[in-house]
């Protein structure tokens, strides 16, 4: 069946005239530009998990399953051209995406005119499923509380002293501001808060301030390429007896972090650290298909095709918006991270991280993170903000 | 008083490697007169072919080498074939360049993957000595020193032979320039290769600096080398230095003291020098014709 | 008979150390022609410059109808009455001589803020455009970009553009520089016109003495930025510095 | 002897055709002057010769060689000087710089005939620390003919040199000319007569891009008639 | 005249396309095709009031994108906090263009004296700081995450919004195009050209600038606010120096102080980046882009250098010259060349 639809047998908005033998998918990932590596692995998570879902049949309760991937380069604007198209010319009845926050953010009013589901992966702010929700609005991925939630079960207890270091943007901001609140439920005590420019290239003045409020562990919130790891070995953070904690990156970053090897923190994965049949099973294709290991947000790309499938299972292949959502709140569906749930309310997936230490391996020609345990999800639910 | 001398130290290592960034740019725009947006590439290419070649080698130097080489073929090129047809025209100028850091940006991710890709100190400039408690990153002292050869270099250059000269002359009249028996022609790509090479020096010293090389810091940080070059005053290379020093050692300060401030300070700096000197720190000469 | 249209007071400029007009005191009669000479670097042009405002004097005061103008914009002192041309050609080079013609008329008639109509609707400044172009012989070259003129065509569009302020003053900076041969007399029949309609103050640089002999009502010399000597033209011809400094040999028989 | 031959030579300017066919010669140790209106061509003659504006068809020959497709530096470098109608200064240089820019052999002789420069214009002497940009016009003038006079030429193309020269500087440049005679030949465009015709040898006029006449200097200041029809005075 | 034809020939064209512009949704429902249109008209608006600054008065400006940024805050914010109705998008309307005249007012006569690449800069350093306000003063803004909102029914339909941007391009253009037209428009081409002359021509140079930079900063105002309801969406972007740098570069594409040049500048940008980036599916050597995006470009300048609205004026205007000289010709006999030649 031909993807493109045609120009003039198009239906008005809102009714479904194209055969009913078909499941559409639009994704939207960053292809090109600063977050490409991302996007790239969201897309090939969501191919490999739609081939593990329908046991390579690509159907579902008797459909064929079809799926669009578009590009945002990371623009607004562009998301919603392309959103648009795919929910108009290739009337996709799902859409799964984006690597960015704000690609996502202008994406959502989109789903609620056009009365469709989106899946979001992997775009973290804790807004999406927040104050601009609304309720075709689904996350495989984790957002920003969750990160830090798990970041702070990793190290904060009773009495620890933790300065945090971020860059000073929505994101490092959002992630301190939960990541504060988790840590300080669990007893510990901020000492200090340090935001630096995202763009800069000296972060010494930042170091030496945290240095100086002598916290025990230093929590770090930092994406995109620019980071400080090689400055807090330069200024010899370590040696001052000051722990640094965060969330373990992709494996291209995870290479850049041999200056802050034996560091305590999480991660959202590493394919290194699920143990069960489903990851086994991505790790085994990943290699087969693209001879390399599956990365950071390879398996979130696969939980959103899981979650569709899913709930196309139980929904006998009904692609009706209400029907959908109403099957997927409170359910649940197995991704290589083991079992999620999107929470009713907010349909936040709740899911499992991984608390770990930065070792280096004989395994690895990197430094990987190696599991000091599961963090379950009831552990990392984030509060509900939609309210 | 240490914490001072620390803060000093390090705002001068950045101001330094900022001050190499801008170096090329100073001639290429301040000099020559050319709006060239693919300044940025030139840096990143610096950045990825000698970080490649010292990944590859083992040899830092031979990284510094190949980056070098890597800067004049691609200043070579770039002049000879997208910059030559256009100059003295702004607005093609600020066109056809952007053009070339979007091609040549991508392509390094042809080359070299769109991954992020780690650059390290070699062993011999790893790691810092502590004097009582002044740190001092053995790195960022090797960037001050190479910061100062190249300055005194260039000073050198611009001053003591009639080469600045000639470029300034060739951006007012070119006409005139060949009238008086110099080949201009030869000079501008003698001086636009010499500028290109700055720029991917200052590409694969940052590697280390910043511990990551990716295919965005060319964007990120070529608009800090115009920043740089309209503050210190057009053409100077004394400027350029000054206001890279400026932007480092301020940048430090703020971070330490007024953080807040800390992604606003740049701007603040340029809007503050611009009011109050609205031709540069080092004042370009600024002539009625 | 004192009927003093522009007067300084004064005037001196200093660039960095080198006084380039000292003291400069003169009082130019309304309806006259002046011209100033003095040798290269005399300050003749600095002193037209503190006049049309592009210069501000250290020191010393302009009046012009009576009136302090020394610390108006060039702008300003256009508007009252002040117009001139440039000694190097200054026009608007991507802009067709018409234009260039036009822009000044439309001054002339005080449109300066009007963003709504077309300019085809000022039927009158076009036309006047055209006749000063013809006036100045360059009506051929009506549609022609300024930068592609000749230097002897851009110092007639200069001149044209001046005329076309009609201002109650013209400050002429050497009009003739670089005109051909033939079209010399053409021009001075235009300037001795405007001279002989008597409503018009002019003042003139040349170093065409025969042309300033011919020309002028009174000429002011200028040396070393001091006023040298203010007088009509017989008498300043007869004035031995500026025979010796000025004129040299080539003109000794011209009186 | 002649040392600068034109043929017939053509010249556009975008899609102008500006030049359409001027030829002349130039003899060695004479002043060659070329007359005409505005706009008739003399100035994109000399910028012909430098090579600044291409020539198409015809041919420029200096000393036997053919140069018209050679590019400018060259020209200049084989002897031959050139001040523009509109003087060229770099502005925003001073005098010394400029000067600077323009010696090529910093040789004695070339020193020699810096202070025989600098004598013949001692305002250049005065403001020597001065931006050219800054300078009056008539002072920009006398750089302009300074630069060319500083180096050994064996030719000096000459756009109205008297512009903007105050009566005794012009006999000054006049003098100059005579006096380098010698060792070098001028080709000279000049409205001002008085001038051309004092030390002109020959002349030539060009009109509408085409040379229409030529003859001895000495014989166009006769006849009246000539000075009528080509340059419109009596 | 031939000037006066080829002139009606042009405005008959120009008709033609903006009466199919209008019949456009009546014949297509493709939103997609609405959607990419209303983003070009939206950018071609933007650019335009660029061009007033670059093409028309020759300031080069790299902070352009306060304008829009600000239309496009103050309309977000508004419909956030007002509730989502007609009256509301008409208040931020008039914010904005309260906001965007004091602020260009203010930048102008702060920053229009200096010269040309220090305006630029100074302009790039107020938007940036701009910027940071937006990214920092996070209860208003989101950050740069930013929010969504939502917008009157009348504008959140495609085709109806369509319509609209369309229509404010319209009225757009033909403002400009009247303003350039005007003898003001004839004083900035002259600043462009030659400041001091204007000035001794009288002309206040300083006020011609600020007023430019004025209807410029106000257009660029009002093009924001139809971005971000086209969008119902806002974030730091806005306010980034690509903004800026999309306008610089439709400008140029189409060729700068021509203002239909900035619209189909607009138009080549979009189609280009969408065509390519459709290639990227076709195969996966094209997955690279960007590069060819890169490329067009470098062949604009090369094959266009004045634009190309520029350029096919140019072109035009020579092919008027050689059918002026093929008749002149016949005229003028060749034989003339030597004729008297003394030797
Ligand atoms: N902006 C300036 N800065 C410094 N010096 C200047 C400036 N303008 C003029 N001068 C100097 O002032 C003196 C007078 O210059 P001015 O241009 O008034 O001379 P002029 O009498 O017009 O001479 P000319 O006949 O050559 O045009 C000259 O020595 C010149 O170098
Ligand atoms: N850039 C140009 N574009 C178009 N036409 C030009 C250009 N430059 C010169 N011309 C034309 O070429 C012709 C000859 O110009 P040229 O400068 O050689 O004249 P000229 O004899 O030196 O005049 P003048 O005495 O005024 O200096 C003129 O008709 C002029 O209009
Ligand atoms: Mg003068
Ligand atoms: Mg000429």
């Amino acid at each position: 069946a031909g993807v493109a639809s045609n120009e003039n047998d198009k239906p008005k908005k809102g009714t479904n005239e194209k055969t009913e033998e078909v499941v559409r998918i639009g994704v939207l990932a960053s292809l090109t530009g600063a977050l490409e590596v991302y996007g790239k692995q969201t897309v090939r998570g969501f191919e490999l998990g739609l081939e593990y879902a329908t046991g390579g049949t690509m159907e579902v309760a008797g459909k064929k399953i079809e799926y669009i991937v578009e590009d945002t380069e990371t623009q607004p604007n562009v998301a919603v051209q392309k959103a648009t198209r795919l929910l108009e010319d290739h009337q996709v009845d799902f859409i799964v995406g984006s690597s960015s926050s704000g690609d996502t953010l202008a994406v959502l009013p989109l789903m609620e005119e056009y009365k469709k589901i989106m899946i979001v992966e992997p775009a973290v702010a804790d807004s999406i499923t927040g104050e601009n929700w609304n309720r075709y609005i689904f996350r495989t991925a984790r957002n920003s509380s969750q990160d830090a939630i798990a970041g702070a079960t990793a190290i904060a207890a009773e009495g620890v002293t933790i300065a945090t270091l971020a860059q000073d943007s929505a994101f490092g901001r959002d992630g301190v501001a939960a990541f504060k609140k988790a840590a300080e439920e669990l007893g510990a005590k901020i000492v200090h808060e340090e935001y630096a420019d995202p763009s800069g290239v000296d972060f010494s003045s930042n170091i030496q301030r945290i240095v100086n409020a002598k916290p025990e562990y230093l929590f770090v919130i930092w994406a995109g390429a620019n980071s400080p790891w090689g400055q807090l070995a330069d200024m010899k953070v370590q040696e001052r007896g000051i722990k640094i904690s965060t969330g373990a990156p992709d494996i291209a970053a995870l290479r850049t972090m041999d200056a802050v090897i034996g560091m305590e923190g999480f991660t959202v994965y590493h394919h290194s650290l699920p143990n069960n049949e489903i990851n086994d099973w991505l790790v085994k294709k990943h290699l087969e298909k693209f001879g390399e290991e599956p990365d950071l947000f390879t398996p979130g790309g696969f939980a959103a095709a899981m979650a569709i499938v899913t709930a196309l299972e139980k929904s006998g292949g009904v692609t009706d918006a209400e029907t959908l959502i109403e099957t997927m709140e409170g359910m649940t569906f197995d991704t290589p991270k083991g079992p999620m749930t999107f929470r009713p309310e907010d349909h936040q997936a709740l899911q499992t991280m991984y608390a770990i230490t930065l070792k280096r391996t004989n395994e690895f020609d990197y430094p990987v993170p190696v599991l000091v345990r599961e963090l379950t999800s009831e552990e990392t639910a984030p509060p509900i903000k939609n309210r | 008083m240490d914490l001072f001398i620390n803060i000093t130290i390090n705002g001068l290592a950045t101001g330094m490697l900022i001050f190499l960034l801008a170096a090329g740019l100073t001639l290429i725009f301040g000099l020559m007169d050319v709006l060239n947006f693919a300044h940025g590439a030139l840096f990143l290419w610096g950045a990825y072919a000698g970080i490649w070649a010292y990944s590859a080698t083992e040899s830092f130097f031979l990284g510094i080498v190949i980056a070098l080489i890597t800067g004049m073929i691609l200043g070579y090129l770039l002049e000879r074939f997208i910059v030559k047809p256009v100059y003295g025209n702004h607005i093609q100028q600020i066109l056809i360049t952007l053009g070339v850091m979007l091609v040549l940006s991508e392509f390094v991710k042809v080359v070299w993957g769109p991954n992020i890709i780690q650059a390290t100190a070699p062993e011999w400039l790893q790691g810092s000595w502590e004097v009582g408690s002044i740190l001092l990153v053995k790195y960022r002292l090797f960037i001050i020193f190479i910061g100062l050869v190249v300055f005194f270099a260039l000073l050198f250059l611009l001053n003591k032979t009639k080469l600045g000269l000639v470029v300034r002359a060739g951006v007012i009249n070119k006409e005139m320039v060949q009238v008086l028996g110099i080949n201009i022609r030869k000079v501008f790509l003698f001086v636009f290769i010499l500028g290109a090479a700055m720029a991917s020096l200052a590409g694969v010293l940052f590697g280390p600096y910043s511990g990551v090389i990716y295919a965005e810091i060319g964007l990120e940080y070529g608009i800090l080398a115009f920043i740089v070059v309209i503050i210190g005053g057009m053409g100077s290379v004394l400027g350029s230095m000054i206001a890279a020093l400026l932007v480092g050692i301020l940048g430090a300060y703020t971070a330490y003291f007024i953080p807040d401030l800390s992604l606003a300070v740049n701007f603040v700096l340029m809007l503050t020098i611009l009011i109050f000197k609205p031709t540069g720190l080092i004042a370009a000469k600024e002539v009625g014709k | 008979m004192d009927d003093i249209i522009l007067e300084t007071n004064g005037l001196t400029i200093v660039f960095g150390g080198h006084v380039a007009v000292d003291n400069v005191s003169v009082k130019i009669q309304r309806n006259q022609l002046k011209s100033i000479i003095g040798p290269n670097g005399a300050g003749k042009t600095t002193f037209f410059n503190m006049l049309s405002g592009q210069l501000k004097p250290t020191k010393g005061s302009v009046f012009f109808d009576g009136k302090d103008i020394t610390s108006l914009s060039p702008a300003e002192r256009t508007r009252l009455g002040i117009g001139r041309s440039f000694q190097i050609t200054n026009v608007f080079p991507n802009l067709t001589c018409y234009e260039n013609v036009r822009l000044a008329v439309q001054s002339q008639k005080g449109i300066r803020y009007n963003m709504f109509s077309h300019v085809r609707k000022f039927r009158d400044v076009n036309e006047r455009a055209y006749q000063l172009l013809d006036m100045v012989f360059l009506v051929n070259k009506a549609n022609e970009m300024a930068v592609n003129l000749t230097h002897g065509e851009k110092r007639k569009l200069e001149i044209a553009m001046l005329l076309a302020l009609e201002t109650e003053m013209l400050l002429l900076d050497e009009p003739t520089a670089g005109m051909s041969l033939e079209e010399v007399p053409m021009i001075l029949d235009v300037i001795r016109n405007i001279r002989d309609q008597r409503n018009r103050t002019i003042l003139l640089i040349e170093h065409k003495i025969d042309m300033v002999l011919d020309l002028s009502d009174n000429i002011m010399v200028l040396f070393h930025g001091q006023l040298l000597a203010d007088g009509p033209p017989e008498e300043i011809i007869r004035n031995e510095q500026v025979q010796s400094a000025y004129l040299g040999g080539l003109y000794n028989d011209a009186s | 002897m002649t040392l600068l031959k034109v043929e017939a030579i053509q010249t556009y300017i975008e899609q102008y055709h500006i030049l359409q066919g001027v030829s002349f010669e130039v003899r060695v140790g004479e002043v060659t002057v070329l007359l005409g209106r505005n706009g008739a061509g003399k100035t994109t003659t000399l910028r012909s010769i430098m090579g600044l504006t291409p020539v198409r068809e015809g041919k420029i020959f200096y000393k036997d060689q053919e140069i018209q497709t050679w590019p400018t530096h060259q020209i200049s470098n084989i002897g031959i000087g050139y001040v523009p109608e509109d003087q060229g200064i770099f502005g925003a240089l001073t005098v010394e710089e400029n000067m600077k820019v323009a010696i090529k052999n910093k040789d004695e002789r070339t020193m020699e005939r810096l202070e025989w420069v600098l004598d013949l214009f001692p305002d250049l002497k005065k403001f020597w620390k001065k931006q050219g940009g800054n300078l009056s016009g008539g002072q920009k003038q006398m750089l302009a003919i300074a630069r060319a006079y500083i180096n050994d030429n064996n030719l000096l193309l000459i756009d109205e040199p008297s512009k903007g020269l105050a009566p005794i500087v012009v006999e000054k440049v006049m003098d100059s000319i005579q006096q380098m005679k010698e060792q070098t030949t001028v080709v000279l465009v000049e409205q001002n007569f008085i001038m051309a015709s004092a030390i002109g040898d020959r002349f030539y006029i060009i009109d509408d891009g085409r040379t229409v006449h030529s003859g001895l200097m000495k014989e166009l200041k006769e006849d009246e008639q000539l000075k009528k029809q080509y340059l419109g005075i009596a | 005249m031939n000037r006066l034809k080829t002139l009606s020939k042009l405005k008959l064209m120009l008709a033609l396309l903006t009466v199919g512009l209008f019949v456009f949704p009546f014949i297509s429902d493709s939103r997609t095709a609405f959607i990419i249109l209303t983003q070009i008209f939206i950018l071609a608006i933007f650019s335009m009031s660029y061009d007033l600054l670059l093409g028309y008065t020759g300031i080069v400006s790299f902070g352009h994108a306060m304008f829009f940024g600000i239309g496009a805050y103050t309309v977000a914010i508004c419909l956030r906090h007002f509730g989502a109705t007609i009256s509301t998008v008409l208040l931020a309307a008039l914010l904005t263009v309260i906001f965007t005249v004091v602020v260009s007012y203010l930048v102008g006569m702060l920053t229009l004296r200096l010269k040309k690449h220090f305006f630029a800069m100074l302009t790039l350093a107020v938007a940036s700081l701009f910027l940071v306000v937006a990214e920092k003063w996070r209860s208003l803004t989101m950050g740069n995450d930013g929010f969504t909102f939502v917008v009157p029914e009348l504008f959140r339909d495609r085709v109806s919004f369509y319509f609209i941007s369309l229509a404010f391009l319209v009225v757009m253009y033909l403002f400009l195009e009247r303003f350039t037209q005007s003898p003001m428009g004839k004083v900035l081409e002259a600043i462009r050209e030659n400041e001091v002359r204007v000035e001794s021509l009288g002309y206040k140079v300083l006020h011609y600038k600020v007023i430019a930079n004025v209807i410029a900063g106000m257009i660029a105002g009002l093009s924001g606010i139809l971005y971000a309801m086209s969008l119902r969406f806002v974030n730091t972007t806005v306010f980034s120096v690509e903004r800026t740098l999309d306008a610089l570069l439709v400008t140029i594409i189409g060729g700068v102080g021509t203002l239909f040049g900035s619209v189909i500048g607009a138009a080549l940008l979009e189609f280009a980046r969408h065509g390519l980036m459709d290639l990227a599916k076709v195969h996966w050597v094209f997955e690279r882009w960007v590069i060819l995006f890169g490329m067009v470009f470098i062949l604009v300048v090369m094959f266009f250098p004045k634009g190309i609205v520029g350029t096919m004026k140019h072109w035009w205007k020579q092919r008027m010259y050689k059918k002026e000289q093929t008749n002149q010709l016949d005229e003028r006999s060749t034989n003339t060349l030597k004729e008297d030649f003394h030797s």
